[in-house]
């Protein structure tokens, strides 16, 4: 900060360092979102084990397993793009930057397919019909066949978290989209990859959330 | 950087995805082992965080980053632990 | 320190409360002593020249030691306390309690039932276990000369209910309190305890369960207006309470809000009916939406609607 | 045109399209503009909470026998809602950082500005954009839930919307909260990265001063909690919108984990509230005592393990909700360990005032207003640490005025020192020194006799949230005697803002640096403040409570003192 610029923006960072200190502070505050959901995760799991047990069956292995490995390789992508850039090979980056949108498009149709399928089965809404939005008792629907809470529990867990944690790949995605047109553009280059950094910061987190995620929905049944 | 950092650097990234790829295939198949309900979530949970770990490092670039961006990381987690221990400590011990 | 305490736990509560009470008292007397004096003493007129004291380690490590020490009786007074409050003899006798918005119902072994005015009678001397259920959200169970309260939580089926006990040796009646807040009325979900000595409450058991029979068998509605707690709200003499008044309601003509429409209705079985079960659906014009859903059975909403009926002839 | 470098930053400083009127404040990315700002906006909402509160003490005149309503019941739970939800989420949570913070904290250590500049503006808007969802929304629909939002009953409850029709004002609340939240986190990262980075020359971590310490501390709480509680809250409005039940007995869910959530965050953040207090006592007091604070490090450290501490005990306001025994007596063990750091900090506030130099300016007294009425506030919270006092007085009038103790005679009476402190140095004007003193006087005065009643009311066993009560004398007269004393509080705040307009108005001009001969360095540049903060690069070379070498520079002329000593 020893320059003398005049207009105010002037000093708006050259530091680096500072602005990706900044960025993790905000990826703890992402973490610590998605930590209150695993604490609800968990007493519910430990409060309803049988339930979540039976509910977790519904969620086919595979499915996960597959779009866990397309998460861990858009991760790979995302981190030769940056690689790229600081070797100058902005053509490079950009590709990679593709590679790692289509990617977490790919991981998006997949959960939606499995998403459409969990409705299909009216696992989410069956309990809804006809209870008023959230003011509902069961006494007044007697004729709906219910799931049993736990059940209920888990697959409401189960869309939140996956729900909010896709509409994190999206605009992750989006996010992307905007870093390859300022690549093109040659704004970001060699010498200044800032955004595309903490772009893939944010990218790595989500995929870590998902590491998490992964197992606590399709393999601890 | 110089060339020979360079080089590295393209070659690691690609031993952690590959390490990645095969931990996420061994918890899928551990998880077919019958470990009884706590060995599962022990076992999967270990597993996750190792995962967790290499992104952390390799991936983000901890292992570049100054001290302080170290410190700061095992703080948010320790954080996290502790939010969970303490709320266990009600559920834990309900209807006791 | 009372001679004869209105329960068990007020020794306890009351010993802990003081004893923090004067080390707070000493402490804030030191703390408000000292400004003043330094005020006095050290003001710019009369000690112009400050010393430059930076710190002093033994003074920190003083007033580290002495306020861990002292807050560690504070916890191990507080703790004795409390486990007594845990710990429910063996041979309390069991009452059951019931809340919602905003009626307290209390059920004894052999199927007494008495609301929010009758209150709740107990024996002097003897342990009271108290299971607490709530109908709907959370209240909180709380007699102030007793030194007790519980929240009443609603529970997921299956899950254990919260409970409390005490046992009081003190014959008279005590305020009992809603504590948690639980919307409108929740300032007048009040009752009583009333102690008793045994002999009285022996007398007292009996002949309650007779009357209670005799206007079951009389008019099984009017009883059960009163065991769910609808009386709460709804009079049956005509007063305004928060609710429409029983009194001259069926057959009447009413304006009702449906989804934010006003209409006019008369009010017969099938509304009656459906007022009960869904309780959120018409509104009559300037009543607030507030009617909790209650868990009836067809029989008990067709009774309760024969009693209406009566109501209104 | 001046150059850039030598211009107040009244006179502009924004990008170039905004240099005019109030968008020159609006768009302002300046960290001294944006401080203003909160200034201005939480102070009305302030008196707009305040006169709430007086309302809810007149009608606690009168008991339920008495006929005599001030706010029907059913506006009841709507005002102490408003009242609490402006007062925590408006007034004294973003309090002290956002106003002093914002404009203090680059100037004590010697930067031209937070490290995220546009950010920190972001965050102003975050904070108005709320605030106004916040109160419109529980104004439209009566929004009755408290500020603690405790399902089930937030979950089942319908507002009752006051121009008829469905008006889910519960949701909009919840989301406005939400949104405020946002704004405190951003705010947080900005402070945490702004002390990191950009420190001057010779600024080491412990030659800070102590308010920025304390901002320090409660930064970090604010990113690590408020996320917490936040998806909390939306996870209500989703409740309140869909067929899930997380929170929600009836579909299987437990109450009582909203509960533990809602604390996880809203425990921590009264640190938040109180730690900027207690660092600007420990900037006024050392000032107007004119020696060094005692205990320098023990303070910055206290902080710190304050806000650590903090977060281990959020279940002890859950004692009575049947969570498990185990549970409560680990939180209430580990609560009184708060005590003590807290204790260290009172007695090294004590111990500078020995042989100081005292002048009684306004910022002193309410900084020693500040000691007494915290130290009842937490010396109270020692008897709802304790489990079995707790449960006796949890949910009664007692935990109100512990709580009122705590954040308004704590925190409240800390920033408005913090204010008069530095009222002359941000707006180059100086206020009545005798307005300032009625102001506290009736301020002290009230407060005290406005809650010292609670406390034996709660005793007695009156319940908080309460629009009626029993007609008891034990209760009517203390009620009376709490009300007479919220008159005199009153009659306070009204001198209070009063002051201050008038001195902004037509209060005398000042560009005197260094008033009360402060050795800090935010008092070593031009009144008001110039744009860029600091005309040269500074370099600290001393402790910044090293008073008796900051009177050897003010002799050498290499620092700059009071001018009428
Ligand atoms: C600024 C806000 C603030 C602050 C700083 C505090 C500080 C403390 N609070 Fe308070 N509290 C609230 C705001 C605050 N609180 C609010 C808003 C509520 C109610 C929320 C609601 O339900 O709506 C509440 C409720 C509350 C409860 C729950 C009560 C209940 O609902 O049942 C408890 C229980 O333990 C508690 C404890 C404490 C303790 C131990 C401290 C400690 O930090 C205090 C430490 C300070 C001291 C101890 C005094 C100074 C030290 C000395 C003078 C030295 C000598 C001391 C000793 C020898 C001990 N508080
Ligand atoms: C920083 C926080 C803060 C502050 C400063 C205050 C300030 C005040 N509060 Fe507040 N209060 C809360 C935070 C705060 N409160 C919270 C969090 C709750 C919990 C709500 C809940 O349960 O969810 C609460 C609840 C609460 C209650 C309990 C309600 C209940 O449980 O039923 C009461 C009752 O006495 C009360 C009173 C007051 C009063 C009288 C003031 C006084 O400070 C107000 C002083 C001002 C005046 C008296 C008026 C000034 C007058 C004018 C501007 C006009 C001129 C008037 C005259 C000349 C007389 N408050
Ligand atoms: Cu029931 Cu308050
Ligand atoms: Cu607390």
């Amino acid at each position: 900060m020893s320059e003398q610029a005049l207009p105010i923006e002037a000093f708006h960072h050259h530091d680096e360092e500072g602005t990706r200190l900044g960025f993790w502070l905000f990826l703890f505050t992402e973490l610590l979102l998605f930590g209150a959901f695993f604490i609800i995760y968990s007493v519910y799991r430990s409060s309803y084990l049988g339930d979540f047990k039976l509910a977790a069956e519904s969620l086919n292995t595979t499915i996960g397993t597959v779009n866990t490995i397309i998460l861990l390789s858009s991760s790979l992508t995302m981190v030769l793009s940056l690689d790229a850039i600081k070797r100058g090979a902005s053509g490079l980056s950009k590709t990679f930057l593709l590679f790692t949108i289509a990617l977490g498009t790919a991981f998006l149709v997949i959960k939606g397919f499995e998403w459409a399928a969990k409705f299909d089965h009216h696992l989410f809404l069956q309990t809804s019909n006809g209870i008023a939005a959230g003011k509902g008792s069961p006494l007044l629907n007697p004729g709906a066949e219910m799931l049993p809470p736990g059940q209920v529990l888990f697959f409401g867990l189960y869309f939140i978290m996956t729900g909010i944690h896709a509409l994190h790949i999206i605009i992750g995605a989006v996010w992307m989209l905007i870093v390859y047109a300022w690549t093109a553009r040659g704004s970001i280059n060699k010498d200044n990859y800032g955004v595309l950094e903490r772009c893939g910061l944010y990218w790595h987190l989500v995929d870590v959330i998902w590491i998490f995620l992964f197992p606590l929905y399709y393999l601890v049944a | 950087m110089t060339t020979q950092e360079q080089s590295q650097s393209a070659r690691t990234p690609i031993i952690v995805f590959s390490a990645l790829i095969f931990l996420t295939i061994t918890t899928v198949l551990l998880s077919g082992l019958d470990v009884g309900d706590t060995g599962a979530i022990i076992v999967a949970m270990s597993i996750a965080t190792i995962k967790a770990l290499l992104v952390l490092t390799f991936f983000m670039h901890l292992n570049h980053e100054p001290l302080i961006f170290k410190l700061f990381v095992a703080l948010a987690f320790v954080t996290l632990l502790t939010l969970f221990l303490l709320t266990f400590s009600d559920y834990s011990f309900r209807g006791m | 320190m009372n001679n004869n305490p209105a329960s068990v736990f007020v020794d306890d509560v009351d010993f802990a409360f003081w004893f923090i009470a004067i080390v707070s008292l000493v402490f804030l007397i030191f703390i408000t002593g000292f400004i003043i004096f330094s005020i006095i003493k050290y003001n710019k007129k009369n000690n112009p020249v400050p010393s430059n004291l930076h710190g002093h380690t033994g003074l920190e490590i003083v007033w580290t030691i002495v306020p861990t020490i002292l807050v560690m009786l504070f916890f191990y007074f507080g703790l004795q306390g409390f486990l007594k409050m845990r710990n429910v003899p063996q041979k309390a006798l069991e009452i059951k309690v019931d809340a919602g918005m905003w009626w307290w119902k209390f059920t004894y072994a052999n199927g007494l039932e008495q609301n929010s005015a009758q209150g709740l009678t107990v024996p002097v001397d003897t342990p009271i276990f108290l299971p607490l259920h709530s109908v709907d959200v959370i209240h909180s169970f709380y007699v102030p000369a007793f030194r007790v309260k519980m929240d009443v939580v609603p529970k997921a089926a299956g899950q254990e209910l919260n409970y409390t006990w005490f046992e009081s040796s003190l014959v008279g009646d005590y305020d009992l309190f809603c504590a948690e807040y639980c919307g409108l009325n929740h300032a007048q979900m009040l009752s009583k305890v009333h102690v008793l000595s045994k002999t009285d409450y022996e007398a007292w058991y009996q002949s309650a369960l007779v009357v209670q029979e005799q206007s079951q068998a009389e008019s099984p509605g009017k009883a059960l207006l009163s065991s769910k707690g609808c009386i709460a709200c709804h009079s049956s003499d005509g007063s305004k309470l928060i609710g429409p008044s029983f009194k001259g309601l069926f057959g009447k003509r009413e304006l009702v809000v449906t989804g934010g429409e006003e209409h006019e209705i008369v009010v017969d079985e099938a509304y009656l009916k459906q007022s009960i079960m869904e309780p959120a659906k018409d509104i009559v014009k300037d009543f607030p939406p507030i009617m909790p859903p209650l868990p009836l059975t067809a029989d008990e909403v067709m009774q309760i609607i024969e009693h209406i009926k009566e109501l209104s002839e | 045109m001046e150059t850039a470098g030598s211009q107040s930053y009244l006179s502009t400083h924004t990008s170039s399209r905004w240099n005019r009127g109030l968008l020159s404040w609006f768009m302002s990315t300046d960290h001294k503009r944006i401080g203003i700002m909160y200034g201005f906006t939480m102070f009305s909402f302030f008196g707009l909470a305040v006169c709430l509160g007086l309302l809810i003490k007149l009608q606690k005149l009168f008991p339920g026998s008495s006929g005599w309503e001030i706010i029907p019941p059913e506006m009841y739970g709507a005002t102490f809602t408003l009242h609490a939800v402006i007062m925590i989420f408006l007034f004294i949570i973003p309090g002290a950082p956002a106003v002093l913070g914002n404009f203090m904290l680059p100037l004590q250590i010697g930067a031209k500005d937070v490290a995220f500049p546009r950010v920190n503006l972001l965050s102003f808007w975050l904070y108005c954009f709320g605030a106004i969802m916040a109160v419109v929304g529980i104004l439209l629909g009566a929004a009755d839930t408290g500020w603690t939002f405790t399902p089930p009953y937030s979950i089942n409850t319908r507002s009752i919307s006051i121009f008829g029709g469905d008006f889910d004002s519960i949701s909009w609340m919840l989301t406005a909260v939400f949104i405020l939240g946002w704004g405190t986190i951003l705010t947080g990262i900005n402070f945490i990265v702004t002390i990191h980075r950009m420190r001057a020359k010779g600024m080491t971590l412990f030659r800070m001063p102590l308010f920025t310490w304390s901002i320090y501390a409660a930064s970090w709480i604010q990113v690590l909690a408020t996320p917490v509680v936040g998806i909390s809250l939306i996870m209500i409005v989703l409740e309140r919108v869909m067929p899930i039940g997380f929170f929600d007995p009836t579909k299987g869910g437990d109450p009582i984990l909203f509960q533990h959530l809602f604390w996880i965050y809203s425990h921590p953040a009264v640190y938040v509230m109180i730690l900027p207090s207690m660092g600007l006592v420990s900037e006024i007091i050392p000032t107007n005592s004119q020696k060094p604070i005692f205990g320098y490090k023990s303070i910055a450290i206290a902080s710190c393990s304050i806000a650590g501490v903090g977060y281990l005990i959020w279940a002890h306001h859950m004692f009575t909700t049947g969570m498990s025994d185990t549970a409560s007596i680990i939180f209430s063990f580990l609560t009184f360990f708060v005590a003590i750091p807290t204790a260290i900090k009172v007695f090294n506030w004590l111990a500078t005032l020995y042989k100081a130099s005292i002048t009684l300016t306004p910022g002193m007294l309410f900084a020693l207003g500040f000691i007494f009425n915290f130290s009842i506030g937490g010396l109270t919270g020692m008897f709802l640490g304790s489990l079995s006092t707790d449960i006796h007085l949890h949910d009664t009038d007692f935990i109100v005025a512990h709580f009122h103790y705590t954040m308004f005679g704590g925190a409240a009476f800390g920033l408005i020192g913090g204010i008069y402190h530095y009222f002359p140095k941000m707006f180059g004007k100086m206020y009545s020194m005798k307005w300032a003193k009625a102001s506290f006087a009736f301020m002290f005065v009230g407060f005290n006799s406005l809650f010292i009643p609670m406390f034996v009311l709660g005793f007695y066993g009156m319940p908080r949230r309460y629009q009626t009560y029993p007609d008891m004398p034990i209760f009517n007269h203390f009620q009376m005697a709490s009300t007479i004393g919220s008159w005199i509080l009153g009659i306070g705040v009204v001198l209070l803002l009063t002051t201050w307009i008038r001195a902004l108005l037509s209060g005398e001009k000042t560009s005197e640096m260094n008033p009360w001969n402060s050795s800090t360095l935010e008092w070593q540049t031009a009144t008001p403040p110039t744009l860029y903060n600091f005309e040269e690069e500074v370099e600290i070379t001393r402790h910044p409570y090293d008073y008796e070498t900051f009177r050897e520079e003010v002799k050498k002329g290499t620092s700059i003192g009071a001018t009428n000593e």
